[in-house]
C-alpha cells in the first residue's frame, strides 16, 4: 500500500497550491512558506522522509493525488460531505475561520444588512459554496479566481464586502488604508484536513495519529499562529 | 448611345505633348507626342514592351508622367490639381485583363458605376446593361458570375461596363487579344458604331486585320518613342524600315 | 505574504521565462512535424484519411488547450500510461499546435494556383516531384508569414502548462502576485516580458509578410 | 487507479453549465460584432496614408497581439475601477474581449485588402468611383471574402479565449466547471464535460458562420464555392 | 530535335471517338470525332465557348470524359488504369494562360522536367535549355525570373519548356494570343520547323492568317460538336454557313 511506498521510497510527495496565501506562497527569497508549507515540512520532519512539493493548482490538488504523482494533500482542504465522496480526509488539522468582512464604513451587523451588496469571493471555496446555497438570503457574490484578484478588486473599489478568512480581509487595509476592511459577519469555521487518495487506510491511520499527537503538542497550533494571526480553536487542541 | 461633347472643336480631344515617362532606371516613354481629335479612331501599334500600355495608362492617370503634357476633353491630366473622377467620367478604359469584379455578377458589374457615379436609378441602369451587353453578343449572361465565363467572354462584358458609363472617349488595351474572329468581328462593329456616334478611341493592338479596318490613324511606337504615324494605309506601305520589319513578319 | 518586489522575484520571473521559451520551442518543433503530416493528410486522395485528418483538426480546434494539458497529463495513466509534466506538455503543445499549423499549411498548398498544378502534371512530373519542386516552393512562401505569427500565439499559450505543474512565466507570476498582492504591477511586468519574447517574431513575420506579398492567410489566438 | 467516474454528479449541474455556456456565447457575439467594426476601421486606419493614423492603428495591432489576454483584461477591469468607473464584470469582459479580437481582426481584414489585386482597384478607378465606393464595393466585400475562413477561426478561438474572464468574476463556461470541479472534486468529469459543450460551441459557431457566408456573399451560394 | 515515334504507321497518333462531355448541365463537348495522323498539325477554331479548350484538356486527361474513346500515342485516355505519367511524357501542352513557376528561373523551368521525369544529366539538360530558348529567341533570358518577363516572353518560355521534353504530339492553346505579330511569326517559323521534324501538333488559335499558314488540317468546333473539316482550304472557301460567318467576318 501507499504507506509502505513511502516508507520505503524514504519520501514523501505532498502536493501543495504555492499561491494560497497564507496557506502557501512564497517568501520574499522565493522560498516555500505558509501554514501549509511549514505543516508538511514538520510531518516530512518528524517521519524522516526526504519532502518534494508538487506544485498544484486549485483545480489539480485532487487528479495529482488521485493519479498517484503526490501522495498527500496539504493544501487548505476543507472537508465537506461531497468531496469525501471523491478522497479520504484525515481528521483536522487546522480551521479556517470564514467571515464576510466589509469597509470599515459599511453599517452591517446581520445577513440581512449585506443583502444587495457586491461580495467578493475566491471562486470555488468553501465560502463561495457556502454563500451560493444561501439562496433564501439573496446576496449578491462576484466570483474571483483567486484570492489574489479578489484583493485587488476590494483594493481598487470594485467591490465593498469580501467573504474570505480574517486574516486575508486584514490585507485590503494595508494594501489601501483609505479602504480598511472589517469582519462584520461570520459565515463558518471549516475543518481542514489532509487529503489521501481512496483506499489507504494505513496511512490515514498513521497521519491521523501524527495529528493527533502535534495538536496537543502545540506545535500546529504554533504554525498556525504564526501565518494566520490566531489561535486555532480551543476544542482543537485538547 | 448619346454624346454630348462639350469640347470646342477645334481642340483635339485628347492630346500629349513631349511626354517622358521612367521606371526607375528604364525610359519608357521617351518624348512621345500625339493629338486625337473628335470621333477620330487611334491605333497604337509596336512591339512588346515598346511603351503603348504604358502611354494608355498615363492618359487616364493611372501613371504620373515625368515631364511634358497631356490633356484630355479639357482636363490637365498632368496638373497636380487634376479632378480626377471627372477625368475618368469623360474617359472609359478596358484593360488587357478584363478585370471584371468577380464578387458581382455581370449585371451587377455594369450598373455599379453608373448608379454610384452618376446617380440613375436601377431600374434605368439595368435596362441600359441589357442594352450594352446586346451590343457585345452576351445578353443571356445577365446574371451570372464573371467566373462563369469564357475568356473571352468575360472581355466583352468588361468592355460593355465601359460603354454603361457613356465615356467620351476610350482607351482599349489589347481588348481583342482573347477574342476569336468572329467575336472581334462583332466588336469591331460595335466599335464602328460607337464612331460614327461620334466616340473618340485610342487602342492598343497587335491584330493588323483589325488595326487596319477601325483606325483613322495608326501611331507606331518603337523604343518609347512615337517612329511613325499615319492613316491606316501605313501599315501596308510603311515608311521606316522598323515598322517594315514589324508587320512584315506579321499575318 | 506582502513585502514588496526585489531582485529575487524578477529571478523567478526570468526563470519561469526560460521555461516558456523552452516549450514553445517543443510545441514548434512536435507541432511542426505533426502539422506536416496533418496538412499532408488533409489534401491526400484518400477519403478517408481526409475525413480523419479533417476530425482531428475541429476537434483540437474547438477544444481549449488547458483541457487538452489536463486530460493528457491526468487522463492518461487512468489508463495505466504515466506520462511526466513534461511529456503531457509536449505532447498537448504538439496535438494542439499541429492541428493549426497543419491547417494553415494545407491552406497554403492549395492557394498555389489551380494552373501551376496542371503545368506540373502536364510535364509528366510524378505526385511527390509536383509537390517538393513545384508546390510546396511555392507554398511555403505563402506560408512562412502566418507561420511565424503563429509562434506568437505558442509562446503565450504555453502559459497553460502551468495545469501540469509548471512554473513557466504567467505562472510564477501568480505566484508573485499571491505573495505580494499587487496584480497591476506584476502583470504589467509579465506583459512586458511576453511582448519582449513576441514583438521581435512579429517584427520578423512582417518582413516576411512583405517580402512575399500579401498573406492569405493567418491565424491567432488571443 | 481508484477513480470512478461519475457524470451523474456532474450532470445534475446541467443549469449552471447552460447559464455558463450561454453567457460564453453572448461574449463571443458581442465581440464579434464590434470586433469586426474595428477590424474593418483599423484596416483601413492601417493602409490609410496618414502616418499618425497608421501608426496609432499599429502601435494598439502590436501591444494586443503581443501581450496576453489575461493581462489585457485585468488592465481595462482594474484600470477602469482606479479611475472610479465600475462597470459589471460582462460589460468589462466583453469590453476587454473586443479591443483584443479587434486587433486581430484588424491584421486578417488588412491582409484581405492587401490581396484585391491592383487591377480591379485600377478598373475601379477608371468607372471614376470614388475612394469611399471603391473601398465598399470592390474592395471590402471580396477581401472579406477571402479571409472568411480566417475570420471564422479567428472568432472561434476568441469564444475558447473568453474563459480567461472567469478571471474577473465573469460567470462563463469556465467559471461554471471551475466552480462545480472545486465544489465536487470531480475534476475529470468537469472538464470531460467542458471539452464537449466547448467542441458543440465552436461546431454551433462555425455553423452559423457558414449560414452567414451563404447570405452575405450570394456568390459562393449561386457557384457553391465552399467556404 | 529527335523524334522516335512507336505508334505503328498505320494507327492515328490522336484519335477522338464520339466524346462526351458535359459540365453539371452544360454539354460542352457533344459527340466529337477527330483524328490526328503522324507529322500532321491540326487546327482546331470555333467561337469562344465552343469547347475547344474542353476538348484540348480530355486530350491531355485534365477532364475526364464522360462517354466515348480517346487514344493518343496508344495510350488509351478514356481507361480508368490509364497510366498518366507515360501519357504525359509523350504529349506537351501549353496553355492559354502560360504557368511558369514563378520560383524557378527561366532555365530551372525547361530542366526541370528532363531532370526528374526522364533522368538526363543537368548538364545535358541546360545544354537543351539553350537550344529550346533559342528557338523561341530567348536566349538571353535563360537566368531571369518568370515575373521579370513580358507576357510574351513568358509565352514563348512556356513553349521552350513543353518543347524540352520533347513529346511526340504538342498541344497548344491560344499560344499566341499575347504574341505580337512579329513575335507570332518567330514562333510560326518554330512551328513549322517542328512540322517538317515529325511533330504532330493540335492547336487552338483564334489567329486565322496562322492557321492557314501552319494547318493540315482544320476542325470547325461549333456547339460542342465538330462542324466543319478539312484541309486549310476550307478557310477561304467554308462549306457551311456557320464557318463562312466565323471567318467571314474575321479577317
Ligand atoms: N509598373 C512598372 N514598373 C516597372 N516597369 C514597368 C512597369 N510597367 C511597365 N514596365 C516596363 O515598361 C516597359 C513598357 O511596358 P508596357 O506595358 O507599356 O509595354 P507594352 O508596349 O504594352 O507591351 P506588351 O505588348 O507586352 O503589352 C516594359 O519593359 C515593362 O517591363
Ligand atoms: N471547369 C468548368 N466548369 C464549368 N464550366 C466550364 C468549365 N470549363 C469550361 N466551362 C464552360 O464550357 C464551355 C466551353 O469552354 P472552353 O474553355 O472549352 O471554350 P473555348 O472554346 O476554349 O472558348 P475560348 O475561345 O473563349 O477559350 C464554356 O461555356 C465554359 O464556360
Ligand atoms: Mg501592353
Ligand atoms: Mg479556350
Amino acid at each position: 500500500d501507499l504507506l509502505d511506498d513511502i516508507m520505503k521510497a524514504k519520501k514523501i510527495r505532498i502536493a501543495t497550491d504555492m499561491a494560497i496565501p497564507p496557506s502557501g506562497m512564497m517568501d520574499a527569497n522565493l522560498k516555500p512558506t505558509g501554514s501549509d508549507v511549514e505543516t508538511a515540512q514538520l510531518l516530512a520532519k518528524d517521519w524522516g522522509l526526504e519532502l518534494e512539493f508538487v506544485q498544484t493548482t486549485g483545480a489539480t490538488r485532487i487528479p495529482n493525488v488521485q493519479t498517484n504523482k503526490a501522495d498527500i494533500i496539504v493544501s487548505t482542504l476543507s472537508v465537506t460531505p461531497e468531496r469525501a465522496k471523491v478522497i479520504d480526509f484525515t481528521k483536522a488539522y487546522a480551521a479556517l475561520q470564514s467571515v464576510v468582512a466589509c469597509l470599515k464604513t459599511v453599517e452591517a451587523k446581520d445577513w440581512s444588512d449585506l443583502k444587495g451588496k457586491t461580495i467578493a469571493v475566491s471562486r470555488g471555496t468553501t465560502q463561495d459554496t457556502e454563500l451560493s446555497n444561501m439562496k433564501d438570503r439573496n446576496l449578491t457574490l462576484a466570483r474571483f479566481d483567486d484570492d489574489a484578484t479578489m484583493v485587488t478588486a476590494a483594493v481598487s473599489g470594485q467591490a465593498d464586502c469580501v467573504a474570505t478568512s480574517a486574516t486575508i480581509a486584514n490585507q485590503i487595509g494595508v494594501k489601501n488604508p483609505s479602504r480598511v476592511f472589517e469582519p462584520k459577519v461570520l459565515i463558518r469555521t471549516f475543518d481542514l484536513a489532509i487529503g489521501v487518495r481512496k483506499g489507504e487506510p494505513a496511512l490515514v491511520e498513521k497521519l491521523n495519529e501524527w495529528i493527533s499527537t502535534n495538536l496537543k503538542n502545540g506545535k500546529l497550533n504554533e504554525i498556525y499562529k504564526k501565518f494566520h494571526g490566531t489561535e486555532l480553536p480551543q476544542e482543537m487542541r485538547s | 448611345m448619346h454624346q454630348t461633347l462639350n469640347a470646342a472643336p477645334t481642340s483635339p480631344v485628347v492630346s500629349l505633348k513631349n511626354v517622358h515617362k521612367s521606371f526607375g532606371p528604364l525610359k519608357v516613354l521617351d518624348g512621345v507626342s500625339f493629338e486625337v481629335d473628335r470621333g477620330e479612331v487611334l491605333v497604337l501599334i509596336g512591339r512588346s514592351g515598346s511603351g503603348k500600355s504604358t502611354a494608355l495608362r498615363c492618359i487616364d492617370r493611372f501613371e504620373k508622367i515625368d515631364s511634358g503634357e497631356i490633356v484630355v476633353c479639357d482636363h490637365r491630366v498632368s496638373d497636380p490639381k487634376l479632378d480626377l473622377r471627372a477625368l475618368r467620367q469623360d474617359v472609359g478604359i478596358v484593360f488587357q485583363s478584363y478585370n471584371l469584379f468577380p464578387h458581382l455578377t455581370i449585371e451587377e458589374n455594369i450598373t455599379l458605376a453608373p448608379c454610384s457615379v452618376k446617380g440613375i436609378s436601377k431600374a434605368q441602369a439595368k435596362e441600359q446593361a441589357r442594352q450594352v451587353l446586346a451590343q457585345v453578343g452576351l445578353e443571356d449572361k445577365l446574371h451570372q458570375y464573371p467566373e462563369q465565363l469564357s475568356g473571352g467572354q468575360q472581355q466583352r462584358a468588361a468592355i460593355a461596363r465601359s460603354l454603361a458609363m457613356q465615356p467620351k472617349v476610350m482607351l482599349f488595351d489589347e481588348v481583342t487579344s482573347a477574342l476569336d474572329p468572329e467575336l472581334t468581328g462583332e466588336v469591331l462593329k460595335v466599335i464602328e458604331a460607337l464612331a460614327a456616334d461620334g466616340m473618340t478611341m485610342v487602342m492598343v493592338t497587335h491584330e493588323m486585320g483589325f488595326a487596319r479596318g477601325i483606325a483613322n490613324r495608326v501611331v507606331f511606337m518603337h523604343r518609347g518613342k512615337v517612329h511613325e504615324t499615319g492613316p491606316a494605309a501605313i501599315l501596308t506601305s510603311p515608311a521606316t524600315p522598323e515598322l517594315a520589319q514589324f508587320v512584315g513578319t506579321g499575318l | 505574504m506582502g513585502g514588496s518586489l526585489n531582485a529575487n522575484h524578477l529571478m523567478f520571473l526570468g526563470y519561469g521565462a526560460l521555461w516558456t521559451i523552452g516549450l514553445s520551442l517543443i510545441g514548434l518543433l512536435g507541432g511542426g512535424i505533426a502539422g506536416f503530416i496533418i496538412a499532408l493528410c488533409r489534401i491526400s486522395p484518400s477519403r478517408i484519411v481526409r475525413l480523419l485528418s479533417a476530425g482531428y483538426v475541429q476537434l483540437i480546434q474547438g477544444t481549449p488547450l488547458l483541457v487538452i494539458m489536463f486530460l493528457t497529463y491526468f487522463g492518461l495513466p487512468t489508463l495505466g500510461i504515466t506520462v511526466s509534466p513534461l511529456t503531457a506538455a509536449g505532447a498537448s503543445l504538439t496535438i494542439y499546435v499541429g492541428a493549426y499549423l497543419g491547417e494553415i499549411w494545407r491552406g497554403s498548398i492549395e492557394s498555389v494556383p489551380k494552373p501551376q498544378w496542371e503545368a506540373a502534371e502536364g510535364l509528366a512530373l510524378s505526385r511527390s516531384q509536383r509537390m517538393v519542386k513545384v508546390i510546396l516552393p511555392q507554398a511555403v512562401r505563402i506560408a512562412t508569414p502566418p507561420t511565424v505569427g503563429f509562434m506568437v500565439q505558442i509562446i503565450k499559450n504555453t502559459s497553460l502548462a502551468s495545469v501540469v505543474g509548471f512554473v513557466e512565466l504567467a505562472r510564477s507570476g501568480q505566484i508573485i502576485n499571491n505573495s505580494l498582492f499587487e496584480p497591476f504591477l506584476i502583470y504589467t511586468i509579465i506583459a512586458v516580458i511576453y511582448f519582449a519574447l513576441c514583438y521581435p517574431i512579429s517584427l520578423i513575420s512582417r518582413r516576411l509578410e512583405m517580402r512575399s506579398g500579401p498573406a492569405r492567410l493567418s491565424l491567432g489566438t488571443a | 487507479m481508484n477513480i470512478n467516474l461519475d457524470f451523474a454528479t456532474i450532470f445534475e449541474r446541467w443549469p449552471a453549465f447552460l447559464d455558463g455556456a450561454l453567457l460564453t456565447l453572448q461574449l463571443a457575439f458581442i465581440a464579434t460584432l464590434l470586433g469586426t467594426v474595428i477590424g474593418v476601421l483599423g484596416a483601413i486606419g492601417r493602409r490609410s496614408h496618414h502616418p499618425i493614423v497608421s501608426r496609432i492603428c499599429g502601435i494598439y495591432v502590436e501591444s494586443i497581439r503581443n501581450t496576453p489576454l489575461l493581462v489585457q483584461i485585468f488592465l481595462v477591469y482594474f484600470g477602469l475601477a482606479s479611475l472610479g468607473l465600475k462597470f459589471s464584470a460582462f460589460a468589462v469582459a466583453a469590453a476587454a474581449l473586443t479591443i483584443n479580437v479587434g486587433a486581430y481582426t484588424t491584421e486578417i481584414i488588412r491582409a484581405g485588402f492587401d490581396s484585391i489585386p491592383r487591377g480591379q482597384i485600377e478598373a475601379a478607378e477608371g468607372l471614376a468611383l470614388s475612394r469611399a465606393q471603391i473601398y465598399w464595393h470592390v474592395v471590402m466585400w471580396p477581401a472579406i471574402e477571402k479571409v472568411y475562413p480566417s475570420l471564422t477561426s479567428q472568432f472561434v478561438l476568441l469564444m475558447l479565449a473568453s474563459s480567461v474572464t472567469s478571471q474577473i468574476s465573469a460567470e462563463e463556461l469556465t467559471a461554471v466547471a471551475n466552480y462545480v470541479q472545486s465544489d465536487t472534486y470531480r475534476a475529470f468529469e468537469t472538464y470531460i464535460l467542458v471539452a464537449l459543450v466547448y467542441i458543440v460551441l465552436s461546431l454551433v459557431m462555425r455553423a452559423g458562420f457558414w449560414l452567414l457566408g451563404l447570405v452575405i456573399f450570394p456568390r459562393r451560394r449561386r457557384l457553391g464555392t465552399p467556404l
